[in-house]
């Protein structure tokens, strides 16, 4: 096998064949070495929620993924292939570059594609909270487990969990930043975060004209997982019922909250 | 805890249930061990082979088991090397078949070998000239690769995957999967090839011997060949016995047709090679040798029935099936095919391996027969238990089939 | 390939004629064979398919009916082709053919025990260890020390006796000589109680074995097979040649 | 620092990758190289100084030169002398490893007596020895010897033991059984006779294995000049295979051939030199032997046996009535009609100047002390105790025979190294040594020639073995019997006593390998004898003239005894499967080589029949057969067998034939109703 082994000739046979042998084991070893040191790298960068995100974002039915674009209407179906992260989307520039004007929001808030909402607070600091949507799918038995003051949360990262009996569903967080206050059981749930980068960038978010067509679709989605049998009386005006839950108890509530909140 | 470990929105049956499938398997596990642990410990006799059966059945159930594992390998080229996208709806199902095959087929080698601590020595003092070298570094290597694309479907495991470390671990994997797939590909057309030279070089066994192109026979290329042509049909069929089992939809029809196709394309070539090579084989090559090619099948005529099943029944036929459009596009038609390709190549293994060992080379000895022992047929067992109990955990805990969700919900 | 290039200059070959007119067919160079290379006795459930015979006696009949029935008795060996199918095959280079004595050589401390040169051996020359080598109690006394036991799992062939090779020229040396190539005889030979065997240097025209090699009567198994074997059988007898040549008593093998 | 299980997966996963890159996978990998190759079952031969020794075999009366190979004083080869008066240096596979006999495992270890219940049990030595002498004082039958092997040194002390008191018996000796026939051709007894082979060109054989591979192997193929052979039998043996003619006969018909044969030879005149009377008497008896009678009994035809006649030539041809393969010697009409070719052809006569033995010979001084009787002519249930010392005789005796010359409540002493066919139906089992532990004495045929030769022991006997000798002086002791002529304590010691006799009478020649023959001139010294029998030497008598002027008496032609007409088997079974198997006690356990992993044991698969036999008898393959003789039954596999003779089931004489029995052994199938056990009548049932 070695040249110092016992035996070993110069021939031309052996010289090609361990040759090809040791070029194929080189290869297959490095390429599994660029593998755990790029993993490697995504945690010394602290980047390993984005690879999370995006290993997670790939695993997502192609309905959970329609661009902003679509839902304004300004394209026919397109699916987002950046992990709703618009910042980096050439199409998302161009798009911008266009006629297009974002209406002036009558909220304040911005939406992310998991259903939190963001608020600004100050320069500095958001408030996180979790749309009404959301909220009724969790349903009022979920206990949230909130992240500890001081904790960071990053974006795309988990904000926090909520427990439904041995299941459980994350938060998708939709801004980096560290926690600096949260809410409890009496005060609903939200989170007060500290921004890490100046002033807050919610370009990948939703916001304004854009977040109604988005509840729509969403809305629809959600009735697609639910059988016809219990789809009576989910939605008054368009909104969701309180206790939605309770409609329908026989559907299993943690793999549609699971799809609602991203969580495959 | 078990619920937790499924990932969401795949329905699988409840733990009891599973364990009672499990059950048989596991005590056939442990049967097969106890067999194998008998012939490592007190020598190969017990395995009914003999100087003339020096390989066993043991020789024929590895290449077959190899010859059919090679979905892994060819799936795996269409998909990362040729793009071909709709077969990733099957990958990770044809990777698994695959680790199981060549990890199994590595455990009956070293028990049938008979000398586990000896194994390395192959690599150690390598005859570069001998097919068996070729194989052995292969298989070894591709063993490897296997493992290595067989683990991220492991880490993507909806408990394991929770871990930050793996999911970001097997996402960088993901990224340079071809690169593996590649290397596969590289390796175990050689393995298959020389699997097939292991017996087309012996020029002392004028039933198997075939005349060669440059240094490898053409039984090299035929194993090639076939091996490509049924590795797709045997995923097509256990991807449908799957479903059957487990009364889901796995993959989308059109998976299906490409899969056949694809193996009726390699099908045609594999037909075509092997009819030209056996007229040669029996006007040019046995004669050249001093044989008749009568006095092979002078003793035992079913012998030349199977040749012509091989490549009729065997081969032309479900050719035919996968190549005309109205079949494919029927499954049972496609699965029709499939058993027949796969019977296909467990009928070549079986003339190349047992038959030419049962021929007579000198003259006065006579055609011989040989029952493998219940000890070597329960080392076999033990590596089907052990594929079984594999599959199965996989196909509970690691998501085989990325197309099931969403098929499942509409 | 040829060998020939590779061949030291004045090397003996060794080859080996056996007699089928003589031969008895009554095992005592099986018996001498096994008693001198240390092969164990049979053990129990052994038969003459898994049994280790380096030298086996094979009865050949010309498949007639009494009285005209005929046979004669094959000792298969070794035939130490001059290009043996075994040697290719090894996968870890543990059968060399040795370019000084012309001899092929089996390393047991090398086998692994895969078996594949006895799938290539056209002869059935070849046995494997199927058992561990045990001998009665005691009767290890009678071993010879020139030759190590081999242990179970390994594949064994006829070496032409090369330890008695080895001995006769560490003799010489000992007594300041040459040594000369007919100073060693095989077991086999030695044994054979008819003289049907014999044994010498290929290399050497006047060797009786060169001799016998030019008989008419002298004749190889399955010679087509190209192999290029060193052991040559002697018979008068017609039907013996059509056999070796066709496996069919009185017919050609139709060539091509 | 807290040491969180993060560290210590770090440190374990650290250690393992650092393994890889330290020593000890290579450690690893060389050592589980060294265990393969030296696992703890694996025998190590021992090395020593390298020697070599003679001695001779003693596994059957040919008793071949050994030249035995040693490591550190143990055996480890062993080689046929070459070019001795007594062989050509041939050894049958059994001698190539009688160096492993001293550890054969069917070895006896103690002595052993049988329980009323029939099973054996452990005894002492003296409770056995004092069993056995109550039974010879009681005795007012027969107490008898059966000595396998006359001649030797210890069958010399059995007479002076038995004087007065019984008789010895042997048992059917073909070689023995044949000179006697060929003594009562003559008017007076010429004394002992000889076959000059010398002169030999074309042996013609009956059924003798003169080419196979026991006794002297190789013997005719060796010789300087081609001796043609002849062979006439019924089945094809390997002689008959290997013969330059083989003339295929029906069973049983060696007689009506060889006086056909007889009748041809007169015709040619052959007998010119004879007496008249003689010449006519012979004519008388053979003119019925019509070349066309021979052919309607034997199936000869004219032609093959006129040119075999022809071939035929005075002086130069013998004629040999060989043993078959379980040693069954012919019917005497049959030997005799055989022996008188041998007159015709002028081949035999008075071999030897009778050779002066001393009184004080330890091997013939006691000669007429005692009555010898072939056990053939023993009468029957006459013997009250036996004691059996087969000794190697190299064939098996059928138990059956013993059987019915035993009185009711008789008692069977054997002395034997393992329990073989006999010793299992003995009462007294005493262990001797195996052959090459303990020094013997070869000795030459009384009748043809008296000769002397030693094979020397390697190894130390088993603790219980019994020294033959001692045997009988412990049994002496009890009996208060004494032997001065033989008086001893070992075997060894009387071959010292018959060196010193030899040295003494200064007679015959003392012949050593690759040395020239020496006389007595040169040996005053009973040492100097024993030192070169130890270099494998053999004292023979001198040689006398051949002297063939003799006047002959036919009547045993006469005679026929058609006992084998009285039954109504139809077939008839030939054993076969070569002489040396027949008796487990002579070979080696390497020897299965040969029976157990080879083809080469011949019809030990089961019981060969003529295809067409079958189809006649619709014998299925399938089915499990009986073979019934009238002596006993054997259950069998029919294999249907192409080359055995219509009408003939061919099955292996050896113990290692097919199973399960009926009997101890198939040569128990024999029957000793008839002269002739060659070929046993027999049919096939369905079991």
């Amino acid at each position: 096998m070695f040249p110092w082994v016992y035996g070993f000739e110069w021939t031309a046979g052996n010289v090609i064949f361990l040759g090809l042998f040791f070029t194929v084991v080189i290869v297959i070893l490095t390429t599994v070495t660029v593998a755990v040191v790029r993993s490697r790298r995504a945690f010394k960068e602290r980047r390993h929620h984005e690879v999370k995100w995006e290993s997670t974002f790939e695993d997502l039915g192609s309905e959970a993924r329609p661009c902003r674009h679509q839902l304004s209407g300004e394209t026919d179906q397109r699916m987002c292939r950046h992990g709703f992260e618009c910042k980096d989307c050439s199409f998302h520039k161009q798009m911008l570059d266009s006629a297009y004007k974002l209406v002036e929001a009558e909220s304040d808030r911005y939406y992310h594609r998991g259903h939190a909402w963001v608020r600004k607070e100050s320069y500095s600091t958001v408030i996180i909270g979790l749309d009404d949507f959301a909220t009724r799918i969790v349903g009022p038995k979920a206990r949230a487990k909130l992240p500890k003051i001081g904790r960071m949360i990053h974006e795309n990262g988990t904000a926090w969990r909520f427990l439904l009996g041995d299941e459980s569903v994350r938060v998708l967080a939709p801004v980096s930043g560290q926690v600096i206050e949260h809410g409890g059981p009496d005060r609903g749930w939200y989170l007060k975060v500290k921004l890490l980068d100046q002033g807050a960038d919610l370009r990948h978010l939703l916001t304004g004209n854009e977040v109604n067509p988005w509840m729509e679709y969403e809305m629809a989605r959600l009735i697609r997982m639910i059988p016809e049998s219990c789809q009576a009386g989910l939605t008054e005006d368009g909104q969701l019922v309180d206790d939605v839950t309770a409609k329908c108890p026989s559907l299993e509530w943690d793999l549609v909250c699971s799809e609602i909140l991203l969580e495959p | 805890m078990d619920k937790t470990a499924i990932s969401r929105g795949l329905q699988r049956a409840p733990l009891g249930q599973f364990l009672l499938w499990l059950g048989p398997w596991i005590a056939l596990l442990v049967f097969g061990v106890y067999c194998a642990y008998l012939c490592l410990r007190y020598g190969l006799h017990l395995t009914n082979m003999d100087n003339r059966f020096a390989f066993g059945a043991w020789i024929f159930l590895d290449l077959t088991v190899i010859a059919l594992g090679a979905g892994a390998f060819f799936t795996g080229f269409l998909l990362y090397i040729l793009k071909r996208k709709e077969l990733r709806a099957v990958i990770n199902s044809a990777v698994t078949i695959g680790f199981i095959c060549y990890s199994g087929a590595v455990v009956i080698l070293m028990v049938d070998v008979g000398q586990p601590l000896r194994a390395w020595f192959t690599f150690w003092h390598p005859n570069v000239h001998s097919m068996l070298t070729e194989v052995t570094f292969c298989i070894t290597c591709y063993l490897g690769v296997l493992a290595f694309e067989y683990i991220p479907i492991l880490l993507k495991n909806r408990k394991l995957r929770q871990i930050p470390s793996f999911l970001v671990f097997e996402f960088n994997m993901h990224k340079v999967m071809y690169v593996l797939a590649g290397a596969g590909t590289f390796l175990s057309f050689f393995h298959q090839g020389s699997l097939g030279g292991l017996y087309g070089v012996l020029n002392g066994r004028p039933f198997v011997y075939r005349e060669s192109f440059g240094i490898w026979p053409t039984t090299f290329f035929l194993f090639i060949v076939s091996a490509a042509a049924a590795g797709p049909s045997f995923i097509l069929l256990t991807t449908w016995i799957t479903s059957k089992v487990t009364k889901k939809r796995l993959v989308t029809q059109e998976v299906y047709e490409s899969l056949g196709k694809i193996s009726g394309y390699i099908l045609i070539g594999y037909v075509l090679f092997k009819t030209i090579d056996t007229l040669v084989w029996i006007s040019m090559t046995a004669p050249g040798m001093g044989v008749h090619p009568d006095s092979f099948f002078a003793s035992k005529p079913g012998y030349t029935a199977l040749h012509l099943l091989e490549v009729t029944i065997f081969g032309f036929l479900p050719m035919a099936i996968y190549m005309t459009k109205r079949l494919r596009s029927q499954i049972k038609w496609l699965v029709t095919a499939a058993v027949l390709t796969c019977l296909g190549i467990v009928v070549n293994r079986y003339i190349l391996t047992i038959q030419t060992l049962a021929l007579p080379t000198l003259p006065f000895d006579e055609l011989l027969s040989y029952m493998p022992s219940w000890q070597e047929t329960g080392a076999f067992l033990m590596v089907i238990a052990y594929g079984m109990i594999v599959y199965s955990l996989s196909f509970r805990y690691a998501n085989l089939f990325p197309l099931e969700r969403e098929l499942q919900r509409n | 390939m040829s060998r020939a290039k590779e061949k030291p200059e004045g090397a003996p070959r060794y080859a080996m004629t056996i007699d089928l007119d003589k031969c008895t067919g009554c095992g005592a160079c099986m018996v001498a064979c096994a008693v001198e290379n240390n092969v164990p006795p049979a053990q129990s459930g052994a038969n003459d398919r898994n049994g280790t015979t380096l030298m086996r006696v094979y009865a050949m009949s010309n498949k007639q009916v009494y009285p005209h029935a005929k046979q004669v008795f094959v000792p298969m060996t070794c035939q130490q082709c001059e290009d043996p199918p075994c040697e290719t095959v090894c996968p870890q280079n543990a059968v060399e053919y040795d370019w000084t004595t012309g001899i092929v050589a089996q390393i047991p401390v090398r086998c692994l025990g895969c078996r594949y040169c006895m799938v290539a051996c056209p002869y059935h020359a070849r046995a494997f260890n199927w058992w561990d080598p045990t001998w009665p109690e005691g009767m290890e006394a009678t071993l010879n020390p020139d030759i190590s036991t081999r242990s179970r799992g390994t594949a064994e062939k006829c070496n032409f006796c090369h330890h008695r090779r080895q001995l006769a020229r560490e003799r010489a040396v000992h007594e300041d000589r040459e040594m000369c190539e007919d100073e060693y005889q095989p077991a086999c030979v030695e044994a054979c109680p008819v003289g049907a065997i014999t044994f010498g240097n290929l290399e050497d025209p006047n060797s009786a074995v060169s001799k016998g090699f030019a008989k008419p009567e002298a004749f190889a198994f399955v010679e087509k097979l190209g192999t290029k074997p060193k052991i040559r059988y002697l018979s008068s007898q017609k039907w013996v040649h059509d056999m070796a040549r066709s496996g069919v008593p009185g017919k050609e093998a139709t060539n091509g | 620092m807290i040491v969180t299980r993060r560290h210590i997966l770090k440190l374990l996963g650290g250690g393992a990758v650092g393994t890889i890159f330290s020593p000890i996978p290579w450690k690893l990998l060389r050592d589980s190289s060294v265990w393969t190759q030296n696992w703890s079952w694996l025998p190590v031969p021992q090395r020593g100084p390298v020697g070599s020794a003679y001695s001779a075999c003693t596994l059957c009366p040919s008793g071949c030169g050994l030249k035995v190979r040693t490591i550190g004083g143990r055996p480890v080869l062993v080689n046929g002398i070459s070019n001795t008066a007594w062989g050509k240096g041939g050894l049958c596979p059994a001698g190539t490893a009688i160096h492993q006999m001293p550890w054969h495992p069917a070895q006896l270890r103690s002595v052993k007596m049988r329980q009323s219940d029939g099973r054996f049990m452990e005894a002492k030595l003296d409770v056995a020895l004092a069993a056995v002498a109550a039974a010879i004082k009681g005795a007012n039958g027969t107490v008898a010897i059966l000595d396998g092997r006359p001649g030797r040194l210890i069958s010399g002390a059995y007479r002076e033991f038995l004087a007065g008191k019984g008789v010895i018996v042997q048992p059917p000796s073909v070689a023995r059984s044949s000179m006697k026939v060929l003594r009562s051709l003559f008017k007076e007894d010429p004394g002992p006779l000889a076959i000059d082979v010398d002169q030999v060109k074309t042996v013609v054989s009956f059924s003798a294995s003169v080419l196979e591979n026991f006794g002297q192997p190789g013997l005719l193929q060796q010789s300087p000049k081609k001796i043609r052979t002849i062979q006439f039998e019924a089945i094809q043996s390997r002689t008959a295979l290997k013969a330059d003619q083989w003339v295929p006969i029906k069973p049983g018909t060696e007689r009506e051939i060889a006086l056909g044969l007889a009748n041809l030879l007169l015709k040619k005149g052959y007998a010119a030199n004879w007496d008249e009377e003689d010449r006519t008497a012979l004519e008388k008896i053979c003119a019925e032997w019509t070349p066309s009678k021979v052919f309607a009994a034997s199936g000869v035809d004219e032609a093959t046996l006129t040119s075999v006649a022809n071939t035929m030539e005075i002086g130069s041809t013998v004629v040999v009535a060989g043993p078959d393969a379980v040693g069954g010697p012919l019917a005497i009409e049959a030997e005799a009609s055989i022996q008188t070719l041998n007159l015709l052809l002028g081949s035999v006569g008075q071999a030897i100047k009778p050779v002066k033995i001393a009184a004080d010979d330890p091997a013939f001084g006691a000669i007429d002390a005692v009555e010898t009787k072939d056990l053939t002519d023993v009468p029957a249930q006459s013997i009250e105790v036996l004691i059996i010392d087969m000794a190697m005789a190299g064939y098996a005796l059928p138990w059956n025979l013993l059987a019915d010359k035993l009185a009711p409540k008789a008692l069977v002493v054997s002395l034997t190294p393992v329990l073989d066919d006999l010793a299992q139906h003995s009462q007294v089992v005493i262990p001797t040594a195996l052959p090459f532990t303990t020094v013997q004495d070869i000795p030459g045929h009384p009748d043809f020639l008296r000769s002397v030769r030693m094979a020397q022991a390697f190894g130390a006997p088993a603790d219980d073995a019994l020294d033959p000798v001692d045997f009988l002086n412990r049994l002496g002791k009890i009996l208060g019997i004494n032997r001065d002529v033989t008086a001893a304590d070992s075997l060894s010691e009387l071959i010292e006593k018959q060196a010193e006799v030899l040295v003494n009478a200064k007679e015959g020649v003392v012949l050593q390998p690759k040395k020239d023959p020496a006389d007595f001139d040169d040996i005053d010294e009973a040492d100097e004898l024993l030192k070169r029998f130890k270099r494998g030497a053999c004292f023979v008598a001198a040689f006398g003239q051949i002297d063939t002027a003799l006047k002959f008496s036919f009547d045993s032609l006469g005679i026929i005894s058609d006992e084998t007409k009285k039954h109504d088997f139809t077939m008839q079974l030939i054993l076969t499967g070569g002489v040396e198997r027949a008796s487990l006690a002579s070979r080696s356990p390497i020897l299965s080589k040969v029976d157990q992993e080879s083809g080469l044991n011949p019809f030990a698969d089961g019981a060969h029949v003529n295809p067409e036999t079958i189809a006649n008898l619709a014998l299925l393959p399938k089915k499990r057969w009986v073979v019934n003789t009238p002596e006993g039954s054997i259950k069998v596999q029919i294999r249907p067998d192409p080359t055995v003779p219509p009408g003939v089931i061919l099955m292996s004489g050896a113990p290692n034939g097919p199973k399960p029995w009926d009997v101890a052994n198939p040569v128990e199938l024999a029957s000793p109703g008839q002269k002739s056990w060659r070929i046993i009548p027999a049919v096939i049932k369905e079991a």
